[in-house]
Order: structure tokens, then C-alpha cells, then sequence
């Protein structure tokens, strides 16, 4: 069984279907991409996951159905870090303190530890960890907010268009990371991401939605390499 | 360089400590479509915002019809006849899409406070006439059915028509167009390509184009410029642009 | 029984010039019942005054108990116009037009009883001892429908002045004063009292809004002005900090507290004894917290009213005593006015009072009214704080508008 | 520059109304619209004739507080901008009214022209800095104005023309004589002044009800909502933001204020007491009692504000074999009205009308 | 001694009384990013709670116990107004929220006149009322603007180094994001709610035996503590207390030297209006610094 299994899934805003009732899986320790247009669902597809729209159909997390679970909970009990779209960071916090946010359901004692742990992979946020949220750079918030992702100890990382608004060099340099995070702390990812090679390349598989519907699914460096997708899905 | 109806020249946008915009300069030909095409986060809507007066540059110039813009209050870009559209949809969402597109007349009428309380003959007619020339527009991008709609509720592609149809009413003669294509499939896409085509030619409006769909933006453009990092890297024909190899690097990927 | 003939001849003139054909009583008279109105801030900044009005209720609710005035059970019909002017006229058109109320009595306020003033003369509707100190109530030429009770802020103001000018005419006066009707009336008071010396002995005067939190800063100012005698004109709370914070800066000018905060239950025994020996203040009214009062008959009949009549009001704050007190004479005016209670009687009653005690006055002071005289009390007697108590001194004063240097 | 062509053939769509397709218990709803409005109207004009005295007083006070609700849904529900001070302009309006009937001598009815522009320059003047504070700031603004206003008006460089603490009482506003006789021939009375303050009264209301209508429904009204909706966006396309924010401040402020000329009138006394902060809790609470984006939800605030105390003594003294004394009480169930309006109407009565016609209705 | 120096002494004094209240604002302007008209009313009430549980016609405890124990039940009853009156209307308009805040006050001031009348109380102080500096400032004073500077400690310690405070900032802040890293921000408002109302009780506890204890005492206050958190930065409680401390002197200079005692409160009108104009922030607080 999929550490995340989504059968039927509809999500709504208001009067509005906005997800039609689709399935995807996600299975322990891999990564996935979610690929489409702007408003083809992808985001409404990871704030279903996490409780944050009104879902209809089955969420299942370590065979618990999450539908109707509040976001608090689904994140403490079943280790899900959602990186939002525009990040959502405190940005009236300082760095170090969006850190200790992001462990705020843990109760252990290696909470101090762990700071080290996110420095090690962005060891800029050290230099920065008691600077204001708000003043980081687009780059370096989007940092931190991986790294507060990554304070919950995740099972699963929900990343919502992480080169969002980022220089492609930093692009890159996030996305290596988290292919590292990935594989070393056996992380399970879903990305959206609009620019799809890089999500691609760090991807086992791969889905393609439009609007509200899955369009295709399949392994990621098939997806690739198909001419046809990339022309009429991907745009280019 | 030569003249057209908008010249860039050497602008620079500073937030802080960060450069979201180092020296571009390009130029619009009238009656063209140009595409501006770079990364997330390169400055193409920092652009945008400084052709439409959002932002001020920290330095260099933006001319429209040989006239600096830099001088005139945001409120009056409409007026000199330059609209856009927006990238995330920034609808008057309690209003119907006829309304939205009479607001989009705003800088083309001209009745105040006490006309409009008083009610006086000319104002009806300038009503009137603005009612008609929105719907006109409505119809001109198939709005129809929904032109008594409250925006808030319609989807997603029919907004982004909703914006184009907006800021045709001011009557602009450039139109910066925000990426429009985002959401729309591909049927939808082509039509959209068709729609801007028309515009430019049944209308000889000239258009700025910024999309991540190239698909779109290669068929369609008469001209391209790219930017990366707030600098300009690429300008030409959709053809010598998608060749650069400086645009491969940085925008198209090794992949593409 | 001479005075009883006066009244009654002047009582029918007035009903004949006013029109012989009306009926006889007034609306809301019937065999059984008077129906009285009454506004007062139940709600809002200045509901500490709704005391009052409940002690008004429960003293008809006595006299209900007892059979009533002249077999008629009074009907008092209490209420909130929050201190608002323009809430005071929807009552009060209200209570007369709708409830058809015989008259008003005891309304609430300065501001409040203006806006209704005209209405109530227009409609000639009594308006009979509004609960305010302003001295344009006893106007009976322009307004003949209207009628204070309490002896009026200004001639507060003249008793103070007279004493000053007896015994310390040199004395450099600072004011504090609230800024309001009330507030200005007591100023002008003392002036007039003070007459063509006022300029040269006041020196100082400093306002404070209601709403301010404390008056510490003007009384630092009336210090430092360098005067000698300080004339607090304050509402309760803001007395108990004044007599505080004179304490807490060592400043011991000759206090003069206006009877609105002598209260030794609700206002001295709060900012401490120790602090405000030696004050002078005027007053009317038996304090019911001094200990003077424990033995005198009226004290008694008052104390066992409130245990069981008032039970849940407060026997320190001298509210009680005034609703009580002008209750009293109300019930003296309709018992006075006989079975005639048209309107033109009431206010013919009211205004043809002779030395008529209401319980709870000071020993000396009596009520006094005439056709020219809509100011019912207009007698003061001086204290001085000593101990745990006002010491009354002098004689009872008369300070009648006009009567000073 | 290139134009639009408007080749004569306008789109069929631009005619209809959508509402047609709307039935409500069989009757379409424009038409009950209509029958609707006509019937207030009716009510508007027909009340004097049935009533007098307090009755009708009290309908004119209603109206009064309709403008100043109208005036402030204008700035809130129509343009966004917050105020819990409005009870500075309604004084402002009274005040100037009283002044010029006071030391100048003028007629009433000639004041309330000059005042409501004296209350629009007002509310521009202030207009002009709360452009720079967002909701919650421009709210804490004018609420320290509205508790600063009794006291400028009480501040003693003023008083000689405001009276001060004292207030000003003014003159009974008598109709005019043609008008009277005019009654008089029809009916065979005298007008009363209480029946004359109610038709002057609906008759600035009616006007000024109308003149709102229009601006809502106008280029301008659109202007105010498209900022309300999006400022950035409203920006672009042409709309001077500075210029119309200020502008509906001192619209606003000029209803409100045309509402405290009228309420000078009405009362013939005005005091600094009867501008405190609670008269603007009024007008806000009436706001969004009735719709604060609706121009009828107005009219249902007005009464609101008007009765809404009346029930609570009602209701207090309902309470008296339970409760001694309970008039201390109404406040309490004041607040408590309140919180069961929020939570039964939280769109306020035109929202719950809305709701309701919804529901009962069928679509063609 | 000087004017000008007796009026600032005076000044500080009534600025501790600012001070404290300008905390309970900011408390639960951190807690819920928003303004609660009904705070001063409140704290009056939990002022007449700690009166009824000291007072001889009361329960008669001693001070310091009901000190605590109306600190407790503040924190009780600010939580519970937040879960039984806000929760249900989270998703209302802002103007809905500042109708029930108009409720509450009224609610507050009604039942507190009913339930303990109107009669001037005395609170009693621990630090007594005897002079600190003779004829300048009274111990009880002194005690005053002592505690404000603890209680500003502790609000600064809890916000600063707690989890629970770090993570009240942030649902009051971003309460989307907050729900993301696993916060309950139904939980931390209704925990902002008490701790206000906690804050609040002993702002009303402080001021009372200055201002004599009376259902209005807090009208006027209220407006001078939102000037001073709103000079000092509606995010800093440091900034607070100096925003409450620098109300109450300029309130003095100006009536004294300036403007005269008619238009005190007019100076606080302006002072609000000209520093969000100048310095939105305050003066200590921080600027949000946005990016687009």
C-alpha cells in the first residue's frame, strides 16, 4: 500500500467543483511531480491533503482516510509538511524562530539538534537565523521555508512550486537539495512546479493535470521525453 | 535603436538591496506583438508594474509615443492609452462581468460625483454609450452568456477573458498582457492566440506579451525579448530568440 | 387654611385663563391612578444618577403600600434615555403622548431637560423638579411649566463666595472644574457671589472632560498657580482623587468641595479622612453615612424605607436620600392639589409651597415657592470636615441667583 | 487612437435583465421590485396624513437616521474605508444648521445646502489623511475623533457660536404659509409643525435617497466599488484613488451631516451631549444591521437604531418580577441584540432578504 | 518645585496607567492581529471581580490572593468570550467583529453598574498610598509603574522565548501558515483572549486605587492606552509601555504649556492620527517589510 493514496478526489471552492475526481498515489521515500497549467488544480490537490479546502472522495495516509481531519491534525499525527505556494513564511519572526514553528508539534528534545540539521543543507539561513523573516531574500525564504518543512521530521513534503519567483541557478541549487533531502532522510515528496524538467529530473513519477482531472500519469523520464506531452501539456 | 511606440531605455528597479531589474532597454514597434519571455522571478512583471507605473524606476527612462510616462500618476497610464492585464487575476470580484468591463471605460468617460448624483442628460448618455461599447466587447470575446454574472463565481479562463475584455475598454493602444495563456487548454489557447492576433490587427493595438507557454508566445510574436536576472540576454525574431543559446541556458533548459 | 384658599383661587384663575372646557384632570389621572413620567441614564456614561430614579420607584412604591396619594396609587413610569439629548425626546414625547403621563418629574440632566424644555412649556405638560442644579429652570415668565428642586449650582457658588469674603477676602482661589453646564455654573456662581472681586481673586481655573482619566495634571497646575484656597468642582470619582492627590503633593490650600461630592460614605471615606480635614462644603441634605444623623426621626423613617423598599441600593450614596427626599415632595404637591389634578393645579401646587419640610433636609432648611419663585430650596448650610464627619457651622444661607455683592 | 466600433446592432444580452428570469411566488422580481419601492413611497407620503404628534416624529427620526446610515455605508460598504466617528460629521451638519439659524438669522430650510458643503470639506479634509491608513488604523482614527468631537464642541474659543456646554435651542421650524394654506384648504386644518418637519424631512430624504441611487449606480459608484474590490487594479485603469477615497469621505460626510441639519431641526436643541461616541456606534451599528453595501438595508438601520433601545427597555422591564430593578440591565440586552444580529443576519438585513428571495425562488 | 518638572513627574505617573493598559492592547493585538473596543471595559470588570473577592461585603480574601485568583478568572472569561462569542463568527466581516466588540462594551459597562452599582470604590493597593518622594510621587505609584515593568517582562519573555508565544504571534499573524506546521489557532486565540484579559485585570487592578474604582473608569483610558501602543508599535509591548509613559507626559506639556486642559484629549486624537501617518509602525515596532 501507497504511503499516500487518493481515490476520487474532489475538492470544492464555495459552489465550485474545483478537482473532479481523480486518483494518485504517492509511495514511501519517492518523489512525484504534479504538472498542468495554471489553474489546472494542482494546489487545491495539496491543500486537500492537507485539510485546507473542503475534499470530497478518499485521502489516505498510512491507510488512515484524512478527509474531514483538520489540517492540525493531519500535520502532527501523520508528519506532513506542506511548503505553500508563496511560501508562507512568518515573515514577522526571525529565521531561527520559523525554524522552531516548523517543530512545534514535536515534543522531543532533539529539537536543537535539528537546527543544525536544516543548516547543514542551507548553511546560508545560519548566517541569517536571527534576521526577520521578511527581510530574506525570494531565494532564501524559500529556503526557510523548506527547512521548517523539513523541522516537522516529515514523512511526507508537499512542495508547492518551489522555483516559484526564483533565479534558475537557485532553482537548481533547491532542487539538488532536495533530491539530497530526499534521499537522505527518506523523505516522501509530491511537487508541483511549473517548470517541469527540473521537477522531472528529481521525479520517479509524474502526473498531469487539467483542469480538476488527471490528463496522464506515468514514470517521470517517460514523461520527459514524450514529444507530444511536452508540446501540448508542458508548452514547449 | 529605432523608435516605436514604447521605448524602454536603461531601466533599473532596486528593492532594498536587491536588483530586480539592471538596465533593460528594448523597444515596441507599433501594431506588433512582442513577447517578453524569462524565468520566474527574472523581472518581467517588475516590468510590467513600471510600464504601468506601479513602480517607479530608480533610473533610465520609459517612453510612450516619444513621452516619458515617468511623469504621470499611475491613475493616468489608462488615459494615455495603456492597459494591462494582470497575472493573478485582480477582478472587481463582487461585481458582473458588465461592470467589470464599464470600469475598464472609466478613463474613457468622464461624468463626476455631482453629474452622476444629479443625474444629468449628457451623463445617461455617456452611460449609455459606454454600456454599449462594453457590451460590444463582451461580445467580441464571447462573454455573452455571462456578461450579468458576478465575476467572483466564473471560472478561471473565462476571468482572464473577462481581464482582456477590461482592458480593451479603456480603448488602449498598447496593451501589456500578463500571462494570459496561464489556465487555459489548448483549445482555449488557440483561440486565445487568435484573439490577440485580432487585436492586433482589427484594432492596431500593440501588444507586450509576457507567457511561459512558447508555443503561444513563439507562434504569435513578431518580435521577442528575453531577460534573465533583471538583464536583457536575448531580442529578435521568435526564431533567433529560441536558438540563443544564452535563452537555452537560462530559460528553455538543456532539456527543451 | 389661608394658604390652602390662595392656592386654590390662584389654581382656578389659571384654569380659566388657560380654557375652562377642558376636563378636569390631567391625562393619565383616573380615580385609581396618576401616571407620572420620568427620564433617567439608566445606560451610558452618567447611569451612576439612576439611583435616583430607583429610589423615586421604590418611595411610591411605600407610599402605593400606604393607600396611595388621596386614594390613588402613583404610577411611575421610569425611563432610559442614556444621558442623550435626543433620546430624552423620544421618551419623553413618548411618555406624554403615548403612555398620556399627568407630567414629568425628577428628569435627568441639564442637557437632557433642555432638549424637552420647549416641548413640555409648548404642550404645557409640568416638567415639574427636574434633578439638575442649572439655574435656567426657575424661569416662570418664559417658561411656567418647568420647576427645579435641588437648591441651584450657582447659589452653592454665592454661599462659598460670601463665606470667603467674610473670612478670608485676600484668598487666591484656583479652580477645578468639569467641563460642562455644571461645571460653568458653579464658576459663575462663585464670581457672581464674589462680585467685582472675582477677577482679582481667582487665579487660576483648570477644566477636565469626564472622559479624562484622572485631574492630576490640572491640580498640579492649580499648586503652582500659588493659590491658597482650591474650589473642586467635581463629580465623585474625580473628588476622591482631587482630595488624594492634594494629599500626595503636600498641597494644603483651604478645600472647598461642592455638595456633589461630599458624601462622606462615597467620597471622603474613599480618598481618606485624613486627607481632606479641614474642607468646607455646603449642603442641603442629611448625609445618611454621618453618624449625626443615626437618632433623628427623619434618618430612621428613611433607613427603614431602605431596607425595605430599596433593599439592594446603596445607603451611602446620597442619591437615595434625594430621589427620596423630592419624592416626598412630590407627594406633599399632589396631596396638596387635592381631587383637582388638571395640570394647571399640579403646577399651581408646586409653585405655592410655604416652609414645607421634606424629610431628610437639613434641620433649618425649608421649601419655599411662588408664582415669581420656581426655586424651590435655595438654603445652604457650610461644613467643615472634622474627624469622621461634617461639622456644620454659620447659619443656614440664603443664596438666592442675584442676592450676592 | 483606434475605437471601438459600435455598429448599431448592440448585443441582445445588453437588454435583458437577469432578475427577469428570477420568480418569486409567481411574480416576477423586478415587478415586485417595483411594486415594492412604490409602496414605500406610498408609506413615505401617505404616513403624515394618518399620523401626528410622536408618531410621526418618530418616522422622521427614522428617515434622519437612514441618511446618516446611507451616508455611512457609502464609505464603508460602498468604498471599504471604516468609520467609527462619524457622530464629528453629524455634528458638524447640526451645528452648522444651528449656527446659521442662530447668528446669522437664516431660515432653517435655507441651511441645509450650505451645510452639507461645509460637512463635505469636512469629511474631504479628514479624507485626505486617512488615504494612507488601512482599515483597522483609519477605524482607531475616527474612533478617538468621535470621542474628541463633544469636546471641541464644548472648547471655549468656539462657544460664542456654538454655545458651549450650553448648546443652542432654535426656533420652531413653522411650514410656510402657502403651504399651510394649501393644507388647509384640503383638509381643513392647520399643519402641524410635527406633520411639517416629517414632509421636510422626507422630502431631503426622498432627494438625497435618490441622489445616492444614482452615484451608486453610475460611473462613479462603480469607481467606489472597483477600489472597495481591487485598488490595485482599480488604479490601472484610470481611477484617481487619492481623488475618489477623499471624495467618498466627504459624500459620506455630507449625508451624515445633512442628517445632524435635519436632526437639528427636528429637535430644536442640539448639545455637545448629543454627539458623543455613541451616536457614531449608531450609524455603524444601523450599517450593518440593514446591509452595509445596500442603500435600502439603510432604511432598515434607521429604524434599527431608532427602536432597537425601545426593545431593550421592553425587554428589561419584562424582566422587573424577576429582577429588581432591571432598567440597569439594557445595556446588557442591548449588547446581546447585538450578537444575535451578527450572528442570525451577519450580511445584515439586506443579505438575509437576498437569502430569502433565493430561496423562495423559482428560475424561468 | 518646577512646573514643567512637577507635570512630568505627573505625567509619568498617569503614563503608567497608559502603560499598562497599552500591554493588554498589544497582548491582544499579537493574539488576534486586531483591536478590542471592549478591552477597557474588560479590565473594569475584572477590576469589580478582584473588588468583590477582597472587599468586607464580599469574600473578603486577601489581597494577594484575589490578585491571582481574578487573574485567573479573567483568563477564563476572556478565553471563553473568544470560544462561545468569536469562534462561531470567524469567518465574518471585520465590521461584524467590531459590532460584537460594541456589544461586549456595552454588555460590560451594563452588568457591572447592575451587579456592583455606581458609587465610587476604593481599591485597596500592597504598596500603600504613603509618600515615595514626599509631595511628588505616592509608593502606590511607584509599585505601579514597578509591576508595568514586570509584567512588560514577562509579556516580552513569553512571546520572546516561549513556544507558545512564538506560535501565538504566528496564528495571529499568518494563521493559514500556522495551521500548516501543526498550530491550533482556534486554541492560541482563545489563549490570546485570556491572556489579554489577564493582562488586562491587572492593568484594572493597578489603575483603580488612582482612579477609584467605577464602571466608567476605563472610558476615557482606553482611548490614551490605544495612543500609546499605537505610538510606541503595536507589536512591541517595550514600545507600548514607552508609548503609554510618553502619552501621558505630552498629554500634561500640552495642557499645561500648549493647547490648555479643553483640548487634552484632542492632543491624543492627533497624536494617533500623525504617528500612523508618519510612522505606521510606531516607534518600536517592527516594519513588515514586504517584496513583490
Amino acid at each position: 500500500m501507497a504511503l499516500l493514496e487518493i481515490k476520487g478526489l474532489k475538492a470544492y471552492y464555495g459552489q465550485i467543483e474545483a478537482l473532479h475526481g481523480f486518483d494518485l498515489e504517492l509511495e514511501e521515500g519517492e518523489i512525484t511531480a504534479v504538472l498542468g497549467a495554471n489553474g489546472a488544480g494542482k494546489t487545491t490537490t495539496l491543500r486537500a491533503i492537507c485539510g485546507m479546502v473542503k475534499a470530497g472522495g478518499a485521502i489516505t495516509v498510512e491507510g488512515e482516510n484524512v478527509v474531514g481531519m483538520s489540517t492540525e491534525s493531519i500535520v502532527a499525527k501523520h508528519k506532513i509538511a506542506h511548503v505553500p505556494e508563496g511560501r508562507g513564511t512568518f515573515v514577522r519572526v526571525s529565521t531561527e524562530e520559523n525554524l522552531r514553528l516548523g517543530a512545534f508539534t514535536r515534543r522531543d528534545r532533539e529539537i536543537e539538534k535539528d537546527y543544525e540539521r536544516v543548516y547543514h543543507y542551507f548553511p546560508r539561513l545560519k548566517e541569517r537565523r536571527s534576521q526577520q523573516a521578511g527581510t530574506l531574500s525570494g531565494g532564501e525564504q524559500q529556503m526557510l521555508a523548506v527547512g521548517r518543512a523539513l523541522m516537522l521530521r516529515p514523512k511526507i513534503m508537499l512542495l508547492d512550486e518551489p522555483s516559484f519567483g526564483l533565479a534558475p541557478i537557485i532553482t537548481e541549487e533547491l532542487f539538488d537539495i532536495l533530491g539530497q533531502i530526499n534521499k537522505e532522510e527518506g523523505v516522501a515528496m509530491l511537487v508541483v512546479e511549473q517548470n517541469a524538467n527540473l521537477a522531472l529530473a528529481i521525479s520517479k513519477n509524474a502526473y498531469l493535470l487539467e483542469t480538476g482531472n488527471v490528463a496522464m500519469m506515468g514514470p517521470a523520464d517517460q514523461i520527459m521525453n514524450d514529444e507530444q506531452v511536452r508540446k501540448s501539456y508542458l508548452g514547449y | 535603436m529605432s523608435t516605436g511606440i514604447l521605448e524602454v531605455e536603461d531601466v533599473q528597479v532596486r528593492f532594498g538591496g536587491i536588483v530586480a531589474l539592471d538596465g533593460v532597454s528594448f523597444t515596441m514597434p507599433e501594431g506588433k506583438i512582442v513577447g517578453l519571455i524569462g524565468p520566474n522571478g527574472a523581472g518581467k512583471t517588475t516590468l510590467f508594474n513600471c510600464l504601468s507605473r506601479l513602480y517607479i524606476p530608480n533610473d533610465g527612462d520609459i517612453r510612450f509615443k516619444g513621452k516619458t510616462i515617468l511623469d504621470s500618476p499611475p491613475h493616468h497610464i489608462a488615459d494615455i492609452g495603456i492597459g494591462r492585464t494582470f497575472q493573478n487575476l485582480a477582478l472587481f470580484s463582487t461585481m458582473t462581468v458588465l461592470e467589470n468591463v464599464m470600469v475598464g471605460g472609466h478613463s474613457a468617460t468622464r461624468s463626476d460625483f455631482m453629474s452622476n448624483a444629479l443625474r444629468l442628460p449628457w451623463r445617461r448618455r455617456e452611460e449609455q454609450a459606454l454600456r454599449e461599447r462594453s457590451a460590444a466587447l463582451i461580445d467580441y470575446l464571447g462573454l455573452g452568456d455571462v456578461a450579468h454574472t458576478t465575476v467572483g463565481g466564473l471560472p478561471f479562463g473565462t476571468q482572464k477573458r473577462v481581464e482582456l475584455a477590461r482592458a480593451l475598454a479603456s480603448e488602449p493602444e498598447l496593451l501589456l498582457m500578463d500571462e494570459p495563456a496561464g489556465g487555459l487548454n489548448h483549445d482555449e489557447l488557440e483561440e486565445l492566440g487568435n484573439v490577440i492576433q485580432q487585436i492586433r490587427d482589427e484594432r492596431g493595438v500593440t501588444v507586450l506579451l509576457v507567457e511561459h507557454h512558447m508555443g503561444l508566445v513563439m507562434s504569435i510574436s513578431d518580435k521577442v525579448v528575453a531577460i534573465d536576472f533583471g538583464k536583457k540576454i536575448s531580442e529578435g525574431t521568435p526564431e533567433e530568440v529560441q536558438n540563443d543559446p544564452e535563452v537555452i541556458r537560462a530559460y528553455l533548459g538543456t532539456g527543451g | 387654611m389661608k394658604m390652602l384658599t390662595t392656592t386654590m383661587v390662584s389654581a382656578v384663575a389659571l384654569t380659566l385663563a388657560i380654557g375652562a372646557a377642558e376636563a378636569r384632570n390631567a391625562p393619565g389621572v383616573t380615580a385609581k391612578e396618576i401616571k407620572i413620567g420620568n427620564t433617567n441614564p439608566y445606560s451610558g456614561p452618567a447611569a451612576a444618577y439612576s439611583a435616583i430614579a430607583k429610589a423615586i420607584g421604590a418611595c411610591f412604591d411605600m407610599q402605593n403600600g400606604e393607600g396611595g396619594v388621596n386614594g390613588r396609587q402613583i404610577n411611575f413610569i421610569s425611563v432610559d434615555d442614556g444621558y442623550s439629548p435626543p433620546r430624552t425626546v423620544e421618551q419623553t414625547r413618548k411618555l406624554v403622548e403615548r403612555e398620556k403621563v399627568a407630567f414629568l418629574f425628577q428628569g435627568l440632566g441639564t442637557p437632557t431637560n433642555s432638549a424637552v424644555h420647549t416641548y413640555m412649556n409648548k404642550k404645557k405638560v409640568p416638567q415639574l423638579f427636574v434633578a439638575t442644579g442649572a439655574t435656567k429652570w426657575g424661569d416662570p415668565k418664559n417658561f411656567p411649566w418647568t420647576m427645579g428642586w435641588q437648591p441651584n449650582y450657582q447659589s452653592e457658588g454665592i454661599a462659598y463666595a460670601r463665606y470667603l469674603l467674610e473670612n478670608n477676602p485676600d484668598a487666591k482661589i484656583g479652580i477645578l472644574y468639569q467641563n460642562d453646564d455644571y461645571g460653568k455654573d458653579y464658576v459663575h456662581g462663585l464670581e457672581n457671589g464674589l462680585g467685582a472681586k472675582a477677577a482679582s481673586m481667582i487665579i487660576a481655573r483648570e477644566s477636565f472632560e469626564v472622559t479624562d482619566p484622572t485631574v492630576d495634571s490640572p491640580i498640579v497646575n492649580l499648586k503652582n498657580s500659588g493659590a491658597d484656597t482650591f474650589y473642586n468642582i467635581s463629580t465623585p470619582k474625580f473628588a476622591a482623587q482631587a482630595i488624594a492627590k492634594n494629599f500626595e503633593l503636600n498641597w494644603a490650600p483651604l478645600h472647598l468641595l461642592n455638595s456633589v461630592s461630599n458624601s462622606i460614605g462615597s467620597v471622603v471615606s474613599k480618598a481618606g479622612f485624613e486627607k481632606g480635614q479641614g474642607m468646607i462644603s455646603a449642603a442641603y441634605l442629611m448625609d445618611p453615612t454621618d453618624p449625626e444623623w443615626k437618632s433623628h426621626d427623619e434618618y430612621k423613617a428613611w433607613n427603614a424605607w431602605m431596607d425595605e423598599y430599596y433593599p439592594d441600593g446603596d445607603k451611602a450614596d446620597s442619591f437615595t436620600v434625594l430621589g427620596y427626599s423630592a419624592c416626598k415632595t412630590m407627594i406633599h404637591v399632589l396631596e396638596n392639589a387635592g381631587d383637582d389634578l388638571s395640570r394647571e393645579n399640579i403646577m399651581a401646587q408646586a409653585a405655592s409651597m410655604k416652609n414645607y419640610r421634606a424629610p431628610m433636609l437639613l434641620p433649618g432648611i425649608k421649601i419655599n415657592t411662588s408664582a415669581s419663585d420656581f426655586y424651590p430650596i435655595e438654603q445652604w448650610q457650610l461644613m467643615r470636615l472634622k474627624g469622621e464627619g461634617w461639622e456644620r457651622f454659620g447659619d443656614i444661607i440664603d443664596g438666592a441667583v442675584g442676592s450676592g455683592s | 487612437m483606434t475605437s471601438t466600433q459600435v455598429n448599431g446592432n448592440v448585443p441582445a444580452f445588453l437588454n435583458e435583465n437577469p432578475k427577469d428570469r428570477i420568480v418569486v411566488l409567481g411574480v416576477p422580481l423586478p415587478l415586485l421590485e417595483r411594486v415594492g419601492l412604490f409602496v414605500l413611497l406610498a408609506a413615505v407620503v401617505v404616513l403624515p396624513m394618518v399620523y401626528d404628534g410622536y408618531d410621526i416624529y418618530e418616522f422622521g427620526k427614522i428617515l434622519m437616521y437612514m441618511l446618516a446610515v446611507l451616508g455611512l455605508n457609502l464609505l464603508t460598504g460602498f468604498n471599504g474605508q471604516f468609520s467609527l466617528g462619524h457622530s464629528a460629521f453629524f455634528a458638524v451638519g447640526a451645528y452648522s444648521t444651528a449656527i446659521m439659524m442662530d447668528q446669522l438669522g437664516m431660515p432653517y430650510w435655507t441651511t441645509i445646502i450650505p451645510a452639507a458643503a461645509v460637512c463635505f470639506v469636512a469629511g474631504f479634509l479628514f479624507g485626505l489623511p486617512a488615504l494612507r491608513l488601512d482599515g483597522l488604523f483609519l477605524a482607531l482614527a475616527t474612533f478617538a475623533l468621535a470621542i474628541a468631537t463633544p469636546q471641541l464642541l464644548k472648547y471655549d474659543g468656539i462657544a460664542h457660536l456654538t454655545g458651549g456646554v450650553q448648546g443652542i435651542v432654535l426656533d420652531t421650524p413653522y411650514p410656510p404659509a402657502w403651504i399651510d394654506s394649501i393644507v388647509m384648504s384640503i383638509t381643513g386644518e392647520e399643519l402641524s409643525v410635527d406633520r411639517w418637519k416629517y414632509m421636510f424631512t422626507a422630502f431631503v430624504a426622498v432627494i438625497m435617497f435618490a441622489g445616492a441611487w444614482n452615484l451608486v449606480h453610475s460611473r462613479t459608484g462603480r469607481a467606489l466599488i472597483a477600489i472597495r474590490d481591487n485598488p490595485l487594479s482599480a488604479k490601472t485603469m484610470g481611477i484617481n484613488l487619492a481623488m475618489f477615497k477623499s471624495s467618498a469621505f466627504g459624500v459620506s460626510a455630507m449625508y451624515t451631516g445633512v442628517a445632524g441639519s435635519l436632526f437639528a431641526i427636528m429637535d430644536e436643541y442640539l448639545a455637545p451631549e448629543s454627539f458623543t461616541f455613541a451616536e457614531a456606534i449608531k450609524f455603524l451599528v444601523g450599517g450593518v444591521v440593514g446591509g452595509i453595501a445596500s442603500l435600502f438595508g439603510a432604511i432598515f438601520g434607521g429604524w434599527f437604531v431608532l427602536e432597537i433601545p425601545n426593545i431593550a427597555d421592553l425587554v428589561a422591564s419584562s424582566l422587573a418580577d424577576y429582577i429588581n430593578n432591571p432598567q440597569g440591565l439594557t445595556g446588557l440586552i442591548y449588547g446581546l441584540f447585538l450578537i444575535f444580529t451578527v450572528y442570525v443576519m451577519p450580511m445584515g438585513a439586506a443579505g438575509l432578504v437576498q437569502i430569502l428571495v433565493h430561496r423562495i425562488s423559482t428560475k424561468r | 518645585m518646577d512646573l514643567f518638572i512637577e507635570q512630568t513627574v505627573s505625567g509619568l505617573a498617569t503614563g503608567a496607567i497608559y502603560a499598562c493598559l497599552a500591554l493588554a492592547v498589544v497582548m491582544i493585538y499579537q493574539a488576534i492581529d486586531h483591536f478590542n473596543f471592549a478591552q477597557g471595559e474588560m479590565a473594569m470588570f475584572s477590576t469589580y471581580i478582584a473588588w468583590y473577592l477582597m472587599d468586607d461585603a464580599g469574600l473578603g480574601l486577601p489581597f494577594w490572593v484575589a490578585f491571582v485568583a481574578c487573574i485567573v478568572l479573567s483568563f477564563i472569561g476572556g478565553a471563553a468570550i473568544e470560544r462561545i462569542v468569536f469562534a462561531p463568527i470567524s469567518d465574518a466581516p471585520v465590521l461584524s467583529h467590531i459590532i460584537v466588540f460594541i456589544a461586549l462594551f456595552s454588555m460590560f459597562n451594563s452588568l457591572a453598574g447592575f451587579l456592583f452599582d455606581f458609587t465610587p470604590k476604593n481599591f485597596e493597593t500592597p504598596f500603600g498610598h504613603t509618600p515615595f518622594i514626599d509631595g511628588v510621587i505616592s509608593s502606590h505609584r511607584v509599585g505601579m509603574i514597578a509591576v508595568t515593568l514586570i509584567l512588560l517582562g514577562l509579556i516580552y519573555a513569553f512571546f520572546r522565548f516561549t513556544p507558545i508565544g512564538l506560535a501565538m504571534r504566528a496564528a495571529a499573524a499568518s494563521p493559514e501558515s500556522a495551521r500548516l506546521v501543526g498550530v491550533r489557532v482556534g486554541f492560541m486565540l482563545a489563549l490570546g483572549w485570556g491572556l489579554a484579559a489577564s493582562v488586562g485585570a491587572v492593568a484594572g487592578m493597578l489603575i483603580a486605587p488612582i482612579t477609584f474604582l467605577t464602571p466608567d473608569m476605563m472610558l476615557g483610558t482606553l482611548l490614551y492606552g490605544f495612543a500609546g501602543a499605537v505610538v510606541g508599535g503595536l507589536t512591541s509591548p517595550l514600545g507600548a509601555v514607552i508609548g503609554g509613559f510618553m502619552v501621558g507626559i505630552l498629554e500634561n506639556w500640552m495642557g499645561t504649556f500648549v493647547v490648555g486642559s479643553q483640548l487634552k484629549l484632542t492632543v491624543a486624537l492627533v497624536l494617533i492620527i500623525v504617528v500612523l501617518l508618519v510612522k505606521p509602525a510606531g516607534l518600536l515596532g517592527r516594519v513588515v517589510v514586504k517584496r513583490v
